[in-house]
């Protein structure tokens, strides 16, 4: 049985060779070629996991070694999988959604020439992807990281013809690097500590080494995680990968790879169990991008900016929620799928409503879509509802559990994460009624784009409507079914660990305040848009806003310390090599020649001067040996 | 008289000769300055003979002579040549290549 | 008396420089031909010499010995470790895609008289070159080593003065002036260096009496060879500003841009990915066998020099307006990596700096011939010149990206196996200094996609419209060393089953362990 | 009379007429066959003299040339052969009454010289440089050396197709003051040398036929310079005579290391006086130094080799270093060791600043032969450097890299003569550009010998560069091979700027052609690369012999 995950990895990865190498030749048939192979490495999954539903909960991780990697002295790297329940369950989200979003990109893509390296891209990204939940070690799980990274560059600037496209790719890969660099660093520390950076022996020996190691590793791997999943400081980057294609944006930067960094978290637990300074900072990490996001979210008018700022506060919570240790990792977990579902459901619908209206991402250019695109609404709206988390669908299930879980931390902080969860909880309802709003209801303010195209809004083909669908249901039933009787907490409990911690509040309380929270946003929503007009261009709007709209100065910020700053540095020491490095050699080199010819003026000609030379010469000659004897 | 006192001489007049050589400009006059000095050899080597008691010294100094006498011939040849065709015996005026 | 193999394989490519150049002026493509040719077989001796090489044998193997000159102690010694091994594989292995990417970088221009044969030229001494870079990998004997290490610099002067890289901004006569500048840079500063060593070379006859390793390394161990610490320094310094001159090191970089941004793409391709090579790997061979308490004692100093080189070296690049210099700032920040790893003195370090010579010998090519082939068809290095260029000529983009990733040492290709064996080496020696090197991987990404977004992305800059894609033979010299990296970056065992046992030899002559790790240490 | 009055040719029979009546007789023994080699070359030279007066002009060209020629190889055989016999070696000792020592040093440097000599023959007998003028072939001598420039006298002698064929035997006669030089064994037979060898010098330098008033202005300075410096000499053997009562070698040796067994009463006074020695000494250093070349002695070395006829000027190069270095070391070796530590200082700064000095100044020349000139001065430093080890690996190391330069040098001046316009050679930088592009041979081969003097190995300059800088660092003068590395680097400075002019740079359209010489510049410049390559690739058999023949007799 283990020796079907390499075919997890191989399928996708196949694809992606072939299309990429494979030339013109292939256009046609590329993207069914593509999808195939998805589903193939979907139903391996599906395989694997029915074989692993048939063992008993302590013996279902599965190992597989390839080869050996990089063999050197002291140093074991080894190509090997270790498919354990955790990394089941992200197999499965990557395989059914990406699968999903393959065949949705089919009919998006459809009028891109490019269609073909598109698809070669998204199996690229699956394979990494997969390679990076199911390694055995930090270091292949390292590679997987880094080509996810890559994938999303390459689909990111997928329309490189755009120089915002490829800005956005290369920034989205150098704000990675940062994170990178905090990942490669972890492992070394942990080379350097237990002498190995594999899964078993390190997350077992975290109990023979001292908490400061285990901070610093779990500090590094947290760098490395905000940079992955967009988290403070390192989250200016997933608004604008926007740019990229919306399939992408389904995929990549919502449902699989900016979740990263909660599993490697989680993957880790037992290191960050071991180092409670570094979980605090993972909390309020996660609490300040909670908001952060949300904030973020609740400001733009691009419909895909607003959920990326939405995605970004999500995989707050979910973060927060690993950094609450035990209490939290199942329900991160449990928060990351549903999340997985409805907010690629989301993605896919805005991508729906863009193909419909020319390509147009303004909200404000938007409005009483519903008529037009009916599945697109419909669907959108059950992930709407799932997000705010309406009773009953995913999102109210494993969002309350980590609210819950926020106050069970206990103390002091249990209060004040609590308050920052329901809080995020309230605005979450607040700016996606308004994006519901903005989009689907209010009259039309549909306007021309460049070409001064009139907008034809028609539902999109069944290819892009029959994945939303299926999201949609995902958004609906995931959260019931995992919670009924526990089920995912059963599941993963084996792998993460769980504790309940000490709730100071019931939970129902929670719920019932959810609620409450949730009322409110949607209210205030409805009051400044669904009652009134929506202006079809963005009011100067208050200092906040203003903030919120250039993500609250962060990237500016940025420019101006980072960009600038580096600038600058670039410049002055480019300047420095020209006139102070070489200047120092090609001055000694001018000085013997200046040197040079000063002694070349004493040859001046005149016979009698050389005598002179030559009588001061035997002078000295002489003067010099009787001193020397005198001596 | 004390023998030494023609060392003394001898010294004088090489130093006389080298100065020569220093100072003057024509060409004739510089090499009878270098002859002078040759001549100051020979004294020194006289007297030495005579301080030794062996005659190498005389010896050597006719061979000094002879030689002497080579260095004329060629020297007055380069120089008269040189002469003829600047009509200048002057050593500074010999100057073309320099630097 | 076996076949003498490495003697061959040396010899063959100075034969064929010697054929080469005596072909007539007219029969030009002929001398390319033979010329590949002769390179060809070269990298088949090298490729027999890798399978008769066994990593478990001896430390040198496939040796020769012969006497040479009495007087000065000199033997004709020649024998191979894994090191040398793989870096004389990797010249064998790069000449003929130097070769043939240089195919019409020298053909004659109309104005040269029938009597100049450059195009014959240029190829005799890329394989005179080859030929001296050989010999000096298998070189085990120290004046031998010298005596190449120097005279490689006057083939590779010619080839830098004398065949400019006709892409140029600027008149005929400014580009003229220009090379002849890099040319003279690129030799003063290789011969200070190299004087400098010949001080140091004479000094350690002096002191030992022989220059042969074997007999050097014997003496040692018997006890009847003991240099005084400040004696032993002096040496390790001449002999390790020769090296730093030519790794190149900071502040002894500045030849390189010059040369590399002068020089056609192929011959600077020649200089970083080969010549540069001779330099660190004498650090490995010679600064750390003869002098390894001097070694020790300089640590400190050089692995804060490598990574000045590193982090100085990335942010010029980034600051470049030039491809070819840019890359050649971006191979400075590397041999800082490969510095660092050799003297982190750590297995995993001295492992990874090897791997990272073969490594970057193979990214770099790849890199900077696709981007000489960019620039052949642009007729310019600056970058500003320009855009778009994926649209028209997607395989070279992608190409000339992978090149780039390779670079930036991406995972799953080979550099990034070397530059985190290095990372793991130095950071498990020297914390701090591993740290801050991190910070190079940040930069490189900057430097390369920042290139890559400039020239390739954007929309198509009127120039580069209709600019051809690769054409056949171009790609027969990207696709091979491409699919080379892939390998390497997967399945680099084949390279590190013979590295490893030379490193532990090198570990053994400086009696350095590597730190244990903590858990370990504990118990 | 005390025996060590008696102790030399020269005064023997200054014996006989001093000596009492009733002392018998002894003729002097002179063992003519280890004396040979200058026996046929002076032989010869008288009578190339006596060619010039009876032989018809026609055929004195072809006669000269082949008496030259003859002698030459007769002399080097006759070398060989002494040295086949051992005296090289085990046979070594002082001939001819103790004026010259037959040893290995002495025919190592006298075989050197030799050899160096005939191939500079060959540049002299070169006849199709220059264009025939008047249907006659012309060396690059003067028609009728008397005659003054632009005269109609010059007119009429080149018109008449004169040539000056008395520079052949004014070559015998230097080589054989030469041969003589390195081997005198007593001061006068060293000052005899000097004057026998440099004369004709003089003479060679003023006779070019291109450039006349530059070739005449050469000859004055050398002249003059020589002149004084050989008085200086001389002074100096006079006060050496002075200090010890004697001028052969071997007396004064054993009176400066104290070792003399019986004083003679009437040399007490001066025998102890140190004071005579030091001057003494110093001032026959300061002789020879100017020979050599040597900073602060070398101001004549760039006039002269710039204005002398360009064969001369190689010969010259080549043929007096050897010579007068191989003076310097016997003197220093076998005179003076007791001196070593008095002098060691002092020869250390003149090495530096010689191998500096040259160098530097080099760097700004813009003459082919005044750049050859420094870079002659530069090498006179690195010699020196090996002078100073004073170790017998010093002595053959010095010997060795003599050989290897002195083959260099004349190769170079030979290509020197090649290149040339309507004014003859075309000595001028500028004139050299791109001449790689325009005889690529020619220019190859010049670089070759760059590369020697620049000691890039695989040249015989490396070769002989390690040898003599290994010499000096076992000798304990690290600080001179630092120096010399230095300089080294320098001096490699412009020998690549050559080399840059001539192959990167364009070439002019008014450039100089470069003439086709005949098989004997040929030959001339064939020996020099070989000799380089050979010395550079496998110099152990030379090294041997150098090695071999490192020892003077005393």
């Amino acid at each position: 049985m283990e020796n079907l995950i390499a075919l997890l990895v191989a399928a996708p990865l196949l694809g992606a060779v072939v299309l990429l190498c494979g030339g013109r030749r292939l256009d046609r048939v590329g993207h069914w070629l593509g999808t195939a192979l998805a589903g193939a490495s979907f139903v391996v999954a599906v395989v694997l996991f029915t074989d692993m539903l048939g063992r008993s909960a302590d013996d279902r991780a599965l190992h597989q070694k390839l080869f050996s990697w990089i063999p050197v002295e002291g140093f074991q790297a080894d190509v090997a999988f270790q498919l354990d329940q955790l990394s089941m369950t992200f197999v499965l989200l990557i395989t059914s959604v990406g699968t999903l979003i393959h065949i949705y990109s089919i009919g998006y893509m459809e009028h891109d020439e490019r269609r073909r390296r598109f698809f070669g891209y998204l199996n690229l990204f699956v394979a990494a992807m997969l390679i990076l939940v199911i390694a055995d070690n930090y270091l292949l799980l390292y590679v997987g990281w880094e080509g996810v990274g890559l994938a999303s560059y390459l689909l990111i600037g997928f329309w490189q013809h755009k120089p915002s496209a490829a800005t956005a790719a290369k920034k989205a890969f150098l704000v990675n690097r940062v994170g990178d660099m905090g990942l490669s660093i972890a492992i070394m520390l942990m080379f350097t500590t237990f002498g190995t950076f594999a899964f078993g022996p390190v997350l077992e020996a975290t109990g023979e080494t001292s908490e400061g190691k285990l901070t610093a590793i779990g500090l590094m791997l947290l760098l490395a995680a905000c940079g992955k999943s967009a988290q403070v400081p390192l989250q200016s980057w997933l608004g604008d990968a926007m740019e990229g294609p919306t399939p992408v944006s389904a995929l990549i930067h919502a449902a699989t790879m900016v979740t990263a960094g909660v599993y490697l978290i989680v993957r880790s637990g037992a290191i960050f169990n071991g180092a409670p300074d570094a979980q605090l900072v993972v909390v309020v990490v996660g609490a300040v991008t909670l908001l952060f996001g949300a904030i973020v979210g609740c400001a733009k008018d691009d419909i895909k900016k607003a959920l990326a700022g939405s995605t970004m506060s999500q995989i707050g919570y979910m973060i927060l929620a690993a950094g609450l240790g035990p209490i939290g990792y199942v329900f991160a977990i449990m928060h990351l799928v549903t999340h997985g579902f409805f907010k690629a459901g989301l993605f896919l619908g805005a991508g729906s409503v863009m193909h419909g209206m020319n390509d147009e991402v303004d909200m404000r250019r938007y409005g009483g879509l519903r008529k037009y695109m009916p599945v697109t609404f419909v669907t959108f709206g059950l992930g709407y509802l799932a997000i705010i988390g309406f009773p009953g669908l995913s999102g109210f299930f494993s969002k309350d559990k980590i609210i819950e879980a926020a106050f069970a931390k206990g103390g002091t902080e249990g209060w004040i994460l609590g308050a920052v969860t329901l809080l995020g909880a309230a605005i979450t309802a607040f700016y996606m009624t308004r994006v519901m709003l903005m989009t689907f209801f209010g009259e039309k303010r549909w306007q021309p784009d460049a070409e001064g195209h009139d907008p034809h809004p028609h539902e999109s083909p069944k290819s892009m409507t029959i994945p939303m669908i299926v999201l949609a249901f995902g958004s609906v039933f995931a959260g019931g079914f995992f919670s009924i009787g526990d089920r995912f907490l059963h599941w993963l409990e084996p792998v993460t660990g769980h504790s309940h911690g000490d709730a100071p509040v019931s939970a129902t309380t929670v719920t019932a305040a959810t609620m409450v929270v949730l009322v409110i946003g949607v209210a205030v929503a409805w009051v400044m848009y669904g009652r009134k007009a929506v202006p079809a261009v963005a009011p100067r709007g208050s200092l906040l806003t203003r903030a919120a709209r250039r993500d609250l100065l962060q990237d500016d910020f940025n420019h101006v310390v980072l960009v600038r700053g580096g600038e600058h540095l670039t410049r002055s020491l480019v300047y420095v090599d020209h006139s102070l490095v070489d200047g120092v050699v090609n001055g000694t080199a001018a000085s013997m020649g200046g040197l040079s010819g000063r002694l070349r003026k004493l040859q001046n000609g005149y016979a009698r001067t050389y005598a002179v030379s030559m009588f001061g010469g035997t002078a000295v000659l002489i003067a010099a040996t009787l001193l020397m004897r005198a001596v | 008289m004390n023998p030494v006192n023609y060392l003394y001489l001898a010294a004088l007049l090489f130093t006389i000769g080298a100065a020569g050589v220093l100072i003057r400009r024509n060409a004739i006059v510089v090499f009878m300055c270098v002859e002078l000095m040759l001549n100051a050899c020979n004294l020194a080597f006289v007297t030495f003979s005579r301080m030794h008691g062996n005659l190498d010294g005389q010896i050597i100094a006719f061979f000094t002579m002879v030689v002497a006498a080579a260095e004329v011939v060629v020297g007055l040849a380069i120089i008269v040549s040189l002469f003829r065709s600047r009509h200048s015996a002057s050593v500074d005026d010999a100057s073309l290549m320099k630097l | 008396m076996s076949f003498p193999l490495l003697t061959a394989t040396a010899a063959l490519p100075a034969i064929g420089a010697v054929a080469t150049a005596a072909v007539p002026a007219a029969r030009r493509t002929a001398a390319k031909w033979l010329a590949l040719a002769f390179s060809l077989g070269t990298l088949v001796l090298a490729g027999i010499a890798l399978a008769r090489f066994e990593p478990g044998g001896s430390r040198y193997q496939l040796t020769e010995s012969h006497a040479w000159i009495k007087d000065f102690g000199v033997r004709y010694e020649l024998g191979v470790d894994g090191i040398g091994l793989a870096l004389m594989a990797l010249t064998a292995l790069l000449i003929p895609f130097v070769i043939l990417a240089g195919w019409h970088d020298a053909d004659p221009l109309e104005t040269n008289s029938s009597r100049w044969r450059p195009t014959q030229g240029f190829f005799a001494l890329i394989l005179m070159v080859e030929a001296m870079v050989v010999l000096s990998f298998v070189a085990t004997d120290v004046f031998l080593f010298y005596i190449l290490f120097e005279a490689m610099l006057i083939p590779m002067y010619f080839l830098i003065g004398g065949f400019g890289d006709r892409a140029h901004s600027g008149s005929d006569e400014n580009a003229a002036a220009q090379r002849s500048y890099a040319a003279v840079k690129f030799l003063l500063y290789n011969l200070v260096g190299g004087l400098i060593m010949l001080a140091a070379v004479i000094g350690l006859y002096v002191v030992a009496g022989t220059f042969s390793l074997s007999e050097i390394a014997a003496a040692r161990a018997d006890g009847s060879l003991t240099m005084a610490t400040s004696t032993e320094r002096w040496l390790f310094l001449g002999f390790f500003f020769a090296f730093a001159v030519k790794a190149p090191l900071w502040p002894l970089h500045t030849w390189l841009p010059n040369a590399m941004g002068e020089a056609t793409t192929p011959v600077a391709v020649l200089i970083t990915a080969v010549v540069d090579k001779v330099g660190t790997f004498a650090m490995l061979r010679f600064c750390l066998q003869l002098f390894p308490e001097a070694s020790k004692w300089a640590t400190p100093v050089v692995l804060v020099l490598a990574l000045i080189s590193i982090i100085y070296g990335a942010l010029l690049a980034v600051g470049q307006r030039d491809i070819k210099r840019l890359i050649a700032y971006a191979s400075i920040s590397h041999f800082g990596f490969i510095i660092l790893g050799i003297f982190a003195m750590t297995s995993q370090g001295q492992s990874g700096a090897t791997l990272y010579m073969v490594n970057h010998g193979i990214s770099t090519a790849a890199l900077m011939l696709v981007a000489g082939f960019l620039i052949t068809r642009r007729g310019s290095r600056l970058i500003a010149d320009y855009g778009g260029v994926q649209k028209v000529a997607p395989v070279l983009a992608g190409t000339f990206l992978i090149g780039g990733l390779a670079t930036l040492s991406l995972p799953g290709l080979a550099p990034f196996v070397s530059e985190f064996l290095v990372l793991v080496g130095a950071f498990a020696a020297y914390p701090a200094v591993g740290i801050i090197a991190t910070t190079g991987i940040v930069l490189a990404a900057i430097y390369v996609l920042v290139l890559y977004q400039r020239t390739m992305t954007g929309p198509v800059k009127a120039e580069v419209q209709g600019m051809a894609d690769l054409k056949v033979r171009e790609l027969v010299v990207v696709v091979p060393l491409i699919a080379l990296l892939i390998f390497l970056g997967v399945y680099p065992k084949p390279l590190t089953e013979i590295v490893n046992p030379a490193v532990q030899h090198t570990m053994s002559d400086v009696q350095k362990k590597d730190p244990q790790p903590e858990v370990e240490a504990a118990k | 009379m005390s025996a060590t009055a008696v102790h030399s040719l020269w005064t023997m029979a200054g014996g006989v007429t001093s000596a009492a009546p009733d002392e018998k007789f002894k003729a002097p023994v002179i063992e003519y066959t280890q004396l040979t080699p200058v026996l046929i070359v002076i032989g010869v030279a008288v009578l190339g003299v006596l060619v010039e007066a009876f032989v018809p002009r026609r055929a004195r060209y072809y006669t000269q040339v082949f008496l030259a020629v003859a002698a030459l190889v007769a002399a080097f055989a006759a070398v060989i052969g002494l040295a086949a016999a051992g005296y090289g070696t085990t046979k070594a000792h002082i001939a001819a009454m103790g004026a010259i020592a037959v040893d290995g040093p002495a025919l190592f440097l006298q075989g050197t010289i030799l050899l160096t000599s005939l191939v500079a023959v060959f540049t002299f007998a070169e006849r199709r440089l220059d264009p025939e003028s008047h249907g006659s072939r012309v060396d690059s001598f003067a028609a009728q050396a008397a005659s003054v420039p632009g005269s109609d006298s010059e007119k009429a002698a080149v018109k008449a197709g004169f040539t000056t064929t008395e520079v052949f035997p004014l070559l015998l006669f230097a080589v054989a003051g030469m041969l003589v030089f390195p081997a005198a064994n007593d001061l006068l037979t060293l000052f005899v040398a000097l004057e026998v060898f440099s004369l004709p010098l003089y003479l060679l330098c003023a006779v070019a036929r291109r450039k006349r008033l530059m070739s005449q202005e050469a000859a004055v300075k050398y002249f003059l310079l020589g002149a004084f410096s050989s008085a200086f000499l001389l002074f100096g053997i006079a006060l050496l005579y002075g200090y010890a009562g004697s001028v052969s070698y071997a007396q004064i040796a054993t009176v400066v290391d104290g070792s003399i067994q019986q004083i003679d009463p009437a040399l007490a006074d001066t025998m102890g006086n140190d004071v005579l020695l030091l001057i003494g000494g110093a001032m026959i250093l300061t002789g020879l130094l100017f020979k050599v070349g040597a900073v602060p002695f070398h101001m004549w070395t760039p006039d002269v080799y710039q204005g002398a006829p360009t064969p001369v000027t190689g010969f010259m190069a080549a043929a007096t270093k050897v010579a007068a270095f191989g003076a310097l070391l016997r003197l220093l070796y076998v005179v003076l060791p007791g001196l070593t530590w008095d002098l060691r200082p002092v020869m250390w700064g003149i090495a530096i600043v010689t191998m500096v000095g040259g160098a530097i100044v080099a760097i700004t020349q813009t003459d082919i032969k005044r750049l050859l000139a420094y870079s002659s001065i530069a090498h006179a430093g690195f010699i020196l450097a090996g002078v100073i080890a004073a170790t017998p690996q010093g002595i053959s190391s010095v010997l060795f890299y003599l050989a290897t330069y002195s083959f260099v040098t004349v190769g170079a001046f030979a290509v020197v003569t090649l290149v040339r316009d309507a004014g003859g050679e075309a000595t001028h930088l500028s004139k050299w550009a791109g001449l790689g592009r325009r005889s690529p041979l020619v220019a190859a081969v010049f670089a070759v010998f760059l590369l020697a003097f620049a000691g890039i190995p695989l040249t015989s300059g490396f070769s002989g560069k390690f040898a003599v800088f290994k010499a000096a660092a076992e000798g304990g003068a690290s600080g001179l091979v630092v120096v010399g590395v230095i300089s080294s680097a320098i001096a490699a400075f412009f020998y690549i700027r050559v080399i840059v002019l001539m192959f990167f740079s364009e070439p002019k359209a008014d450039g100089p052609t470069v003439a086709v010489p005949s098989p004997l510049t040929m030959t001339t410049i064939a020996v020099g690369v070989a000799v380089t390559l050979v010395l550079g690739l496998a110099p152990q058999y030379f090294l041997d012999l150098a090695s071999q023949a490192g020892v003077f007799v005393r």
